[in-house]
């Protein structure tokens, strides 16, 4: 297992300043939330971090540079991130949303043959995420919280060990926030994982360690309880008593 | 499903091979060659525009390369070992024969260009432009302009492309007499085997786990890419394929009408073979084929009757079928079996 | 030197064009993202304007200057019909709409065929547009030329004051960078988008007067220019109208000087292998993606 | 399922096989086709009009194809040929040169027509030629070109280079003119007169001070004009070909050049064209023609008001529409004269047969099959009429390959 590391990262848009300088570490099997307010920079962090923007500074996951890395490249160095709206390919299966995901490794040989049966890795992260049932069911057609999982799932296929989920639980139910609670918590076994979150409830049960971003900047880190004390973060967070 | 696409395999060697050529005309024949040409076009356009969203507007150009090359052996075979094709020497006043076109005389080195030289410039051309992303519409004016592009330094190099004319007055082919109407049916037969050797191919590629990957680089390229895929790549395969069928197509058009000429390469006749796919069905397998070969045709007997009406229902086609019906006439047979199956086809 | 400075003058001219043709595509392409290849009747619609008209005026003069607002408006109408009727139904799918287009402009010329007859038509341009001035020498610019280029000067500066300081270009703008957010902020998104598409569309009407002066006046004449223009605005960029005013005036010089020192066949080939090149330095086609989410 | 595909793959190439095999015909150089025979049977004969009725060469094609159904008319209103109405049967060539095959094909397999008439650029009579060999039928065709052809089952009306492009050279020779500018649209008519105009050229003491070429369909002149202006030619020799012409006199106009001081003389320019590109730009500018609307004859005051009475009168009638008329009565003659239909027959009656044209008389040359025809050098008028300045004095023997002409040994 690997961590994450992060050195004076920035990105800058057009003169605007998204992040500015952030140094961040996650230890290997940690299960990280990211925080902040809207504009902190959570996302943009994440976009740098899987090559979608153009940053400075250095990440490191391992021992390898991921800045200056294509976005493919990256992601077959084990990085794996999910989006806010669930971004499955509707008009396949779930069980061909897996099996692509599954797939990076493959030789052309395979690649122009037919699927015969289930991988085994397949089959596996079925069986996490729970979709077993829907497995002939077109992407499109989930449950908002089902599409979620399978997106979890196409990281798990994909062998990622870097997890980067941004705001797996926005607009779920109780339950499904449970459910992918403990999912979150099934897969830090081996693997690192971030989140950004913003519902504080779903944080104060599942996180391991918090980082609280603002304005492009790391405000505050620390356990759950250690950021909450913080009187920094209440001061961004005016008023707002959960934070 | 199994025994549907075998039986529907089965239906067309029929078809192709027994009901046709027992019904038409040797004319009619000759013309339901040239509109299978057409059709391997199509599944061609259907690979990569259906299938992988790319809207390539340039297929004549991968068309009018294999029909060259096929045709230039042709012409240097009819000519004889050691002369000069008869336009050049009328228009070239050429010594010797250029050097790129000496290869050709060789019949394997002139097969093999027909399908390897599309691919081989699709590659090339592909791989600068996918490589940037350049894409949706960008790729597709692109590929128009290349097709302008071509025709332009066709028609510029009279004396050894025949120009505007093209190459014409095509007589044998690989020893065979094509004014003979019994080498004619050979020529239909051996485009209809292609055709259906094609469509296997394809189906097969359609339905691997390649197929179901170009699916999901055209409904989200930038998905995949997290995935670990380049893209690029993915939409390479498919459009260097589709050159190679445009490029295969090219060459058996040459025997089949004895001619190749810039006029079936540029900017309209590239947009018209889009549209017979689109009719048809762009994501769809038969579809394509269908429908270029039923455009094809209502272009030959609609024109024979009322020229200018054909414009008026080309344009009307391309408004109504594509505004009104994207999924083409397949998804019209599918919405009344109602069958929710089409996942793969809806773009 | 006379030749150096004269076909410096000829490809500046040939920017002319290409960016009058061009500049509503970089309108409706530009700013919408709509691909709407009739744009080419529309310039034709423009140029059977003038025809129209000067057989009721007989004047040249009078009637070239009439044309200008009367094409603007004719060709404008067309375009807001082809808004209302298909593009406002394919906003979500760019690809179909060049095709639907693509048929469009198919019914347009057979229509005009049918109505004004295949031939080409003339028409007679005031006798002070068919001369030259003299600038110094031997070396002389022909009128109907700087009357376009005077036109083009005229459109850009028009089109960049209206997007720049109006309420109706700040609206454009807002429409361009973010949809949803100006639907939300009270924006009528559909009005400004039909609106958008009428001055795009009458631009094209403008440049369709303007050819007169240089070329045939027939059924297919939009046709023949129409790519040219596409690629200006694609290797101009989206968004704003600076990149296809450098990138017209670029390929207009590019492609005379090419054109002088060999053929024209040339040049053609040679303008779209530059623009190959330049796409590799600066792909235009990956446009900012919105990062929370891919779908 | 692959082993079901499997079985089908491998039945669809046993069927291709088995059906290919005992299908291959004659090798090359085995002449087996006899023609295809003529429709006798009825009382009617039909016979093809094979021309681009939409399309960009829609403009010229549809006037030639309105003449050969005048003269059609006007021959079965005087009772038609051998005893029968003629038929005729258009078919659009749609501007695209595998289109006109097409069609020529099914005039000939399916209507099985007497002769075709038709045609107009070079690239769709070479692209009719080799269908018309194979199956031993007629074209007659009605346009200028480039020579250098002698199909023996096409009659060509229209006229070869001797007849018109050498008669325009030895006017502007006569006119004194020492250089000229050569401007053609990029196919192959422009590119073989300007050979010929070349190898004139260095025989006759004229310098060729440069040579462009348009695709065709271009609009853009601003760089040949300019390239024109500053060669400071005598005379320009323009082969430019439909929609090019208009930009290109506009241009020429506006860089200041003038008849006056250097006149364009033009192969493809007759009165339809004269009237889209507008007498503003092309007053005093030569033509080199065999027949202008304005020749004298009774013949010719007959076609041109019959034409005017048909398709109204502002249509003028020009070189092209008058060749194809005049082709219609040609096969005519020659059938009665071989008082067969067989296309045998009818060519080996050809030579000889004169008619009296509304060009003025004009003589089949069985050798060739091209047709005696008169060389004339118009002037264009401000009313938009061309006038004849020059003419050869009697009819020009055509002479496709240019042999008589020593200059021109080394072009075929």
């Amino acid at each position: 297992m690997d961590g994450l590391s992060i050195r004076d990262l920035r990105v800058v848009f057009d003169g605007f300043v998204a992040v500015g300088g952030v140094d961040l570490d996650v230890s290997p099997g940690d299960v990280r939330f990211l925080i902040g307010p809207n504009g902190a920079g959570k996302t943009t962090l994440v976009d740098a971090v899987t090559g979608l923007v153009k940053a400075s500074g250095s990440v490191r996951f391992g021992e390898r540079e991921l800045l200056g890395t294509e976005v493919h490249r990256i992601a077959r160095l084990g990085v794996g991130r999910t989006f806010q709206t669930a971004a499955v390919f509707e008009n396949l299966t779930v069980l061909q949303n897996l099996d692509i995901a599954a797939g990076t490794g493959r030789g052309a040989w395979t690649m122009i043959r037919r699927r015969r049966g289930i991988p085994e890795n397949v089959q596996e992260a079925l069986e996490t995420i729970g979709l077993t049932g829907q497995l002939d069911q077109a992407a499109g057609t989930l449950a908002h919280g089902q599409k979620q999982w399978l997106e979890i799932g196409m990281l798990l296929v994909q062998d990622a060990k870097l997890l980067l989920l941004d705001e797996p639980v926005a607009g779920m139910s109780h339950d499904e926030r449970d459910a992918t609670g403990e999912l979150i918590g099934k897969v830090s076994r081996d693997r690192t994982v971030v989140v950004i979150e913003h519902d504080m409830d779903f944080l104060r049960r599942f996180a391991q360690t918090v980082t609280v971003l603002h304005a492009g900047r790391v405000l505050s880190e620390g356990t759950v309880a250690q950021v909450q004390a913080d009187p920094k973060v209440q001061e961004v967070y005016m008023g707002t008593k959960e934070a | 499903m199994k025994w549907r696409a075998a039986a529907g395999f089965a239906l067309g060697a029929v078809v192709l091979f027994g009901v046709a050529p027992a019904v038409l005309s040797d004319f009619r024949l000759s013309l339901l060659a040239k509109y299978l040409c057409f059709a391997l076009v199509a599944v061609g356009i259907g690979l990569a525009w259906g299938r992988g969203g790319l809207l390539t507007l340039g297929q004549g150009v991968f068309f009018g390369l294999g029909g060259y090359a096929m045709a230039m052996h042709l012409k240097l075979a009819d000519a004889g070992e050691g002369n000069l094709p008869d336009f050049m020497e009328l228009y070239g006043q050429l010594d010797a024969l250029p050097w790129w076109w000496r290869p050709f005389a060789n019949p394997v080195f002139a097969l093999a260009a027909t399908v390897l030289l599309p691919m081989l410039v699709a590659l090339a051309l592909g791989t600068l432009i996918f490589r940037r992303r350049v894409r949706g519409a960008y790729f597709a004016i692109l590929s128009q302009a290349l097709a302008a592009a071509m025709v332009i330094l066709l028609i510029g190099q009279q004396g050894t492309t025949g120009g505007t004319n093209g190459l014409t007055d095509i007589e044998g082919f690989f020893g065979y007499d094509l004014d003979d109407p019994v080498n004619q049916r050979m020529v239909y037969f051996i485009i209809a085997a292609c055709l259906l050797g094609l469509l296997a191919l394809v189906r097969q590629l359609m339905h691997s786990r390649y197929g179901e990957l170009l699916v999901a680089v055209r409904d989200s390229e930038e998905r995949v890419r997290f995935l670990g895929y380049n893209p690029a790549t993915v939409k390479l395969v498919a459009y260097v394929a589709a050159a190679g069928m445009a490029g295969l197509a090219g060459a058996l058009f040459v025997p089949a009408v004895g001619i190749i000429s810039p006029a079936l390469i540029g900017i309209v006749p590239s947009i018209e073979f889009v549209i017979g796919v689109a009719i048809g069905g762009r994501a769809t397998l038969l579809g394509p084929v269908l429908g270029a070969v039923a455009v094809a045709y209502a272009k030959t007997t609609l024109s024979e009757r009322f020229p200018g009406a054909w414009i008026y229902l080309q344009g009307a086609l391309f408004v109504i079928v594509i505004a009104v019906l994207p999924g083409g006439l397949a998804s019209l047979a599918r919405l009344l079996r109602r069958q929710p199956h089409g996942r793969l086809e809806h773009p | 030197m006379t030749v150096v400075a004269s076909q410096l003058f000829t490809g500046i001219s040939i920017g002319a064009v290409l960016l009058l043709i061009a500049l509503g595509l970089a309108l409706t392409f530009g700013q919408m993202g709509v691909i709407n290849m009739a744009h080419g009747e529309f310039i034709m619609a423009g140029a059977y304007t003038t025809f129209v008209l000067q057989s009721a005026i007989t004047d040249a003069g009078v009637s070239l200057l009439v044309a200008i607002p009367v094409a603007f408006a004719v060709a404008g109408a067309m375009g807001v019909l082809l808004e209302f009727l298909l593009i406002r139904r394919l906003y979500a799918r760019p690809l179909d709409t060049l095709l639907v287009t693509w048929g469009v402009s198919l019914l347009l010329q057979q229509l005009a065929r049918d109505i004004f007859g295949a031939p080409n038509v003339q028409t007679r341009a005031p006798e002070v547009l068919t001369g030259n001035t003299r600038i110094a020498g031997d070396l002389t610019m022909a009128n109907n030329r700087l009357f376009i280029l005077g036109l083009v000067v005229l459109a850009v500066a028009a089109l960049t004051v209206a997007l720049r300081l109006t309420s109706f270009g700040r609206r454009i703008r807002a429409v361009v960078q973010n949809r949803d957010l100006a639907a939300v902020s009270g924006v009528p998104t559909a009005r400004i988008d039909r609106l958008t598409f009428f001055i795009g569309s009458g631009l094209a009407g403008i440049a369709g007067v303007a050819l007169t002066l240089l070329g045939p006046i027939g059924p297919t004449m939009g046709t023949n220019i129409i790519i040219d223009a596409f690629l200006v605005v694609v290797v101009g960029g989206i968004g704003h109208l600076r990149g296809s005013v450098i990138v017209a005036f670029v390929l207009g010089v590019l492609q005379s000087s090419v054109e002088y020192l060999t053929t024209l066949s040339v040049a053609k080939v040679a303008v779209f292998v530059a623009i190959v090149a330049f796409l590799q330095w600066r792909p235009q086609g990956a446009f900012t993606l919105r990062t929370r989410s891919l779908a | 399922m692959s082993t079901i595909r499997g079985r089908v793959a491998v039945l669809c190439a046993a069927l291709a096989v088995a059906l290919v095999l005992p299908g291959c015909g004659s090798k090359t150089g085995e002449t087996t086709s006899t023609g295809v025979t003529i429709d006798v049977s009825g009382d009617t004969i039909k016979v093809g009009l094979l021309n681009s009725l939409s399309g960009t060469m829609a403009i010229s094609e549809v006037t030639v194809r309105d003449a050969i159904v005048l003269a059609i008319e006007e021959i079965n209103a005087a009772g038609g040929v051998l005893g029968k109405k003629i038929q005729p049967i258009s078919e659009d060539g749609a501007s695209d040169w595998p289109t006109f095959a097409e069609k020529a094909e099914k005039l000939i397999k399916e209507n099985r027509v007497g002769a075709v008439f038709g045609c107009w650029t070079s690239a769709s009579r070479k692209a009719v030629k080799p269908v018309f060999e194979e199956n031993k039928s007629l074209l007659f065709y009605p346009v200028q070109y480039e020579g250098l052809e002698q199909s023996p089952y096409i009659f060509y009306t229209g006229a070869t280079t001797n007849q018109q492009i050498v008669p325009g050279l030895d006017y502007l020779k006569a006119q004194g003119k020492k250089s000229v500018y050569l401007v053609g649209s990029d196919y192959v008519f422009p590119r073989t007169a300007n050979k010929i105009i070349k190898a004139y050229a260095a025989a006759n003491g004229m310098t060729v001070l440069g040579e462009d070429y348009a695709p065709l369909g271009s609009t853009e002149f601003g760089t040949i004009v300019n390239k024109v202006k500053a060669a400071k030619a005598d005379a320009v020799f323009n082969t430019l070909n439909g929609d090019s012409n208009v930009a290109f006199f506009k241009e020429y106009k506006s860089a200041g050049l003038t008849a006056a001081t250097m006149p364009v003389i033009s192969v493809s320019i007759a009165e339809e064209e004269v009237k889209s590109i507008g007498t503003q730009y092309l007053a005093g500018q030569l033509t080199a023609w065999n027949y202008y609307q304005t020749t004298t004859g009774s013949a010719n005051d007959k076609f041109v008001k019959a034409y005017k009475a048909k398709f109204g009168a502002d249509k003028p009638t020009s070189d092209p529409m008058e060749a194809a008329y005049v082709s219609v009565y040609l096969w005519k003659a020659m059938v009665e004269k071989a008082k067969s239909f067989e296309v045998e027959k009818v060519k080996g009656a050809s030579d000889g047969i004169t008619f009296q044209a509304p060009e003025g008389l004009v003589t089949i040359d069985g050798a060739t099959q091209h047709i005696h025809k008169t060389a004339r050098i118009g002037k264009i008028g401000d009313d938009g009429l061309i006038t004849e300045v020059w003419n050869s004095g009697g009819p020009v023997k055509p002479d496709p390959y240019l042999k008589a002409y020593p200059w021109a040994s080394g072009l075929s």
